[in-house]
């Protein structure tokens, strides 16, 4: 769990300035920095919570995600992280089942947080699909990493997809029709995110 | 970038200090928090108003903690909506037992932010309801979209919301009283020149040296359109239009009138523009309540304004009226 | 020249206009001249008090009409005094009964066109006094120059001698007191852009991006010297220096602060820059008893600011705190 | 009378360019501006006390100059023309000893008014000085017009010395000594008016 969250605000690091130049293109161009800033402000907390729960772990990310971020991506992945942190509370082990579960509450309080849907060019579009993905594969018995892979796949579709569609939520709304033809900044970080989790699990075996 | 500043990082926080420095009197500060309070918080029984956002805005909203305004103002980076911790801080120092309202202009950061807290509030046993101010009529309104945003209109909100809150009425009604503001006032704004984020040094954008950007945000978003500069009459006549596309104002009806500058524009022109809004709006037979002209809501050192028009009834007439006492926005009572 | 403006030739003119309208509770204006008095002039029994100058340093001094301010103010062209007649029939206009004082900007042509306009005045049988203040300490004072100029620091005055004359003191005493301001109070200031007097069309002078102006007056008059940018914190420390090269303040003797915005620099600036004024005044044992931020006594839409000092005695403290209600400048009684 | 002062206007107006040039060295490029403005109302108000006695028509110039021309000319000019009327007041003939008063009163009231004094490069740097000789002149039983010769050619060189002193007084002093070299304004328009009284005498004879 602590690898696979070192491992993502890696990723993220790695990966600020091309989130940042996304969100110059339809938004205010801190999209980078503001989740560079979260994560590694996560990194310096994991250490003091690496033995504790699955639930306090990620309550903790989330916590942290929240106080730092800020903007709009700040809240949502912060709530992600925290509804995720709620399935998992006290426990030190996941299974399948609680992966799905987790993955379900994220989504579900990002759309409660945001109000936004599918389609609305939002981060929702990469992880919507990859979240119908990884469940399908769960439920078809196959492995972790199957699904993750399954499931990073389909978030990069998605990210594809936001670049045909108009912006209905968030600062690229004020943009309208002129915002088609840009990848979306926060699509973007998610699909980074489930890889990096997919990366972890693979190079675990 | 020409500003009087140390470190483009720090200028949040030395403003913050710079504010209860000079006004120990109106405001305190939650120690490790960018957070403003009422010198006197919580006040026992009175429903407490929150609101904050993004600094640069100034004097919003630090400038109307006080007396019959604002209970606590939470002051993100500049531009960039405070967190929910922050936000959080800022009402449970100003609880006095009988409930939070807070006040949130409207832009997805600033939304999730202040509704995070509210939720973190509630846990905690705090009573918190939440507006959302969205008088920029440059923005068209839609339920499919973010909507209109949250400009000048947001100090009626703080002004009236405030002195509901004074009189000692419970939540429901401040928030009641709050949602009447924000259906009733429309806002229209141009500016003249950009402004630079101090950590960005560069600014926002560019205008030519016979160019105005109609309909912009108050962080410098892009406006409905650019157009040559034409005279503060015709500017005027504009801005009203728009406003009155979108809110019908009749005859004999009463309004307040914000003239608001963003900054940089002197208030010799703000007045010049409040002259042709009062001519229209006598033109129309509409009576003029009570008339605000001033730096109420900025964009650093924008040179621009917007107007912004407030319907009028017995109530929030009254409320307007009440006794405001807070660092920038005083107010006797009539 | 980017101006929100119908016409250069008129800006007093429809300003004048819009102040009116927008502050009727406030002030009303002398038929055919460029005169605000208070709307209840003249107020029988006060000593009324008359200041003015040329126009451009808005609200000074039509915002400072009121209640515990001034009874008049007189506008004239932008940086230009105006003419003896106008200075003149506010006097006639604001008189109560026992006697005038005006209150005038250290400049030779504001100096000589109110003097006349007190001769004409004391021909008539009013009494008429007045002071001068010269608080800018950029410029060297000696009794064979014109002396130091008149800026922020007039706003003391107004508020100070306003709240003697509300107090009902007589004439000599009003007087006495608006003297003791002046003794007492010390300004300097710096730019970082110029202005542009609409009629004229261009800046007053050119900065390089890099550079600013110091110790310049309120009409872009040359400063002392021009310099690269500095920090915040270096110039206001350059700011006080030079006013307590001027003035002896010793620990533990109690000062108001003023830090005033020239037109164009947001009020994140002002209170960067008050942040370090009390950080010296701290260091040296100086008490702040009142701090005022803002733009008080501007120079059209320049960039920059001015601090000033004033050392109170138990007087001045008490008058300080005395209520004012006008336009621009608002105090509750504490 | 009438015919002198509309003589001053009209050379006012012919200068008015060269006026505002000397003061935008020193000062601030209004005076030829300022002082047109007020004898074009002059101009426009001799008409309505062209049968009045000598008093009141220059009360009137007087008091128009006084509420047109503004700065600092406006009330010393004006302050000048009502010290100068005072002498004259009901008269409709004006003798030589009259000149010589009226003459010595404007100074007095220019001295008076703008607390300034021979040397401190201002219109007294031209006005003493031709005072002193068209007194002299007087004295010595000479015509007005030979008076006024003096006068003229004395403001003149009073002109000239402005030009080596600094400025001690108005809106100049606060270039101390970089004033040196310029000629003040103010003693130009002087020397002006007092040309154009020698020039109207000398062309009515
Ligand atoms: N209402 C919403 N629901 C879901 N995601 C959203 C919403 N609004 C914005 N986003 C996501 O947030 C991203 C922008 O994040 P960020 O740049 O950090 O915030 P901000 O726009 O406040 O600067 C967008 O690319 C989008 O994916
Ligand atoms: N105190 C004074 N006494 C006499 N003359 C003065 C004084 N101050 C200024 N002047 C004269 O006034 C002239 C400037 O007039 P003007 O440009 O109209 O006024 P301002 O300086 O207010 O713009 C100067 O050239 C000088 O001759
Ligand atoms: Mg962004
Ligand atoms: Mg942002
Ligand atoms: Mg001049
Ligand atoms: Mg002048």
């Amino acid at each position: 769990m602590i690898k696979i969250i070192d491992n993502i605000a890696t990723t993220i690091h790695e990966n600020k300035e091309y989130l940042t130049e996304l969100d110059a293109k339809i938004g205010d161009s801190d999209h980078g920095i503001n989740m560079d800033k979260g994560f590694k402000m996560v990194q310096e907390k994991l250490h003091a919570v690496k033995d504790k729960d699955c639930g306090t772990i990620l309550k903790t990310v989330a916590m942290t995600l929240v106080s730092t971020v800020g903007g709009a991506s700040g809240p949502l992945y912060g709530t992600a992280f925290l509804k995720a942190a709620s399935v998992v509370s006290d426990k030190k082990e996941i299974n399948k089942d609680d992966i799905v579960k987790m993955f379900e509450e994220a989504i579900m309080g990002i759309k409660m947080r945001g109000k936004a849907n599918k389609g609305d060019k939002t981060m929702l579009d990469a992880l919507i699909p990859a979240y119908e993905e990884l469940k399908k594969s769960i439920e078809n018995n196959e492995t972790i990493i199957e699904a993750f892979d399954k499931g990073q796949k389909a978030a990069y579709e998605g990210v594809e997809y936001t670049k045909k569609i108009a912006a209905k939520k968030g600062r690229a709304s004020y943009l309208g029709e002129r915002s088609i033809g840009h990848q979306d900044p926060g699509a973007t970080s998610s699909y980074l995110m489930l890889k990096a989790i997919y990366d972890t699990l693979k190079e675990a075996k | 970038m020409k500003k009087i500043i140390n470190n483009p990082e720090s200028v949040v926080e030395e403003m913050l200090e710079g504010i209860v420095n000079a006004h120990p009197e109106y405001v305190k500060r939650l120690e490790g928090f960018n957070v403003l309070v009422r010198a006197d918080a919580p006040v026992k029984g009175k429903v407490a108003l929150v609101s904050g956002g993004g600094s640069g805005h100034e004097p919003s909203h630090g400038g109307y903690v006080g007396k019959g305004m604002l209970d606590a103002a939470v002051a993100g980076e500049v531009f960039t909506s405070p967190t929910p911790d922050q936000v959080f801080e800022a009402i449970k120092a100003v609880d006095g037992g009988s409930g939070v309202l807070l006040v949130i202009k409207n832009y997805t950061g600033d939304v999730m932010n202040f509704e995070m807290a509210a939720e973190m509030a509630e846990m905690e046993g705090i009573k918190v309801d939440s507006v959302i101010v969205n008088d920029d009529v440059a923005v068209e309104n839609s339920t499919y979209t973010t909507g209109r945003r949250g400009i000048a209109g947001t100090v009626f909100v703080h002004k009236i919301a405030g002195a509901a809150a004074d009189k000692g009425l419970e939540l429901k009604e401040v928030k009641r009283i709050a949602e009447k503001v924000i259906n009733n006032v429309r806002t229209m704004g141009m500016s003249l020149t950009p402004c630079t984020v101090p950590a960005a040094g560069k600014p926002s954008f560019e205008l030519a040296e016979d160019e105005m950007e109609v309909g912009l945000g108050i962080h410098g978003e892009p406006g409905t359109h650019r157009d040559k500069i034409k005279t503060a009459d015709e500017i005027t006549e504009h801005l009203l239009e728009k406003i009155f596309n979108d809110i019908e104002v009749n005859e004999k009806d009463e309004v307040a009138v914000m003239v608001n500058g963003l900054g940089g524009t002197p208030l010799m022109e703000l007045y010049i523009v409040n002259r042709k809004v009062k001519d229209i709006l006598q033109e129309k037979g509409i009576k003029v309540y009570k008339t605000f002209v001033g730096n109420f809501m900025t964009s650093l050192e924008m040179a621009g304004c917007s107007v912004s028009i407030l319907k009028l009834d017995d109530e929030l007439k009254e409320l307007l009226s009440a006794k405001a006492d807070t660092i920038a926005f005083k107010q006797f009572e009539e």
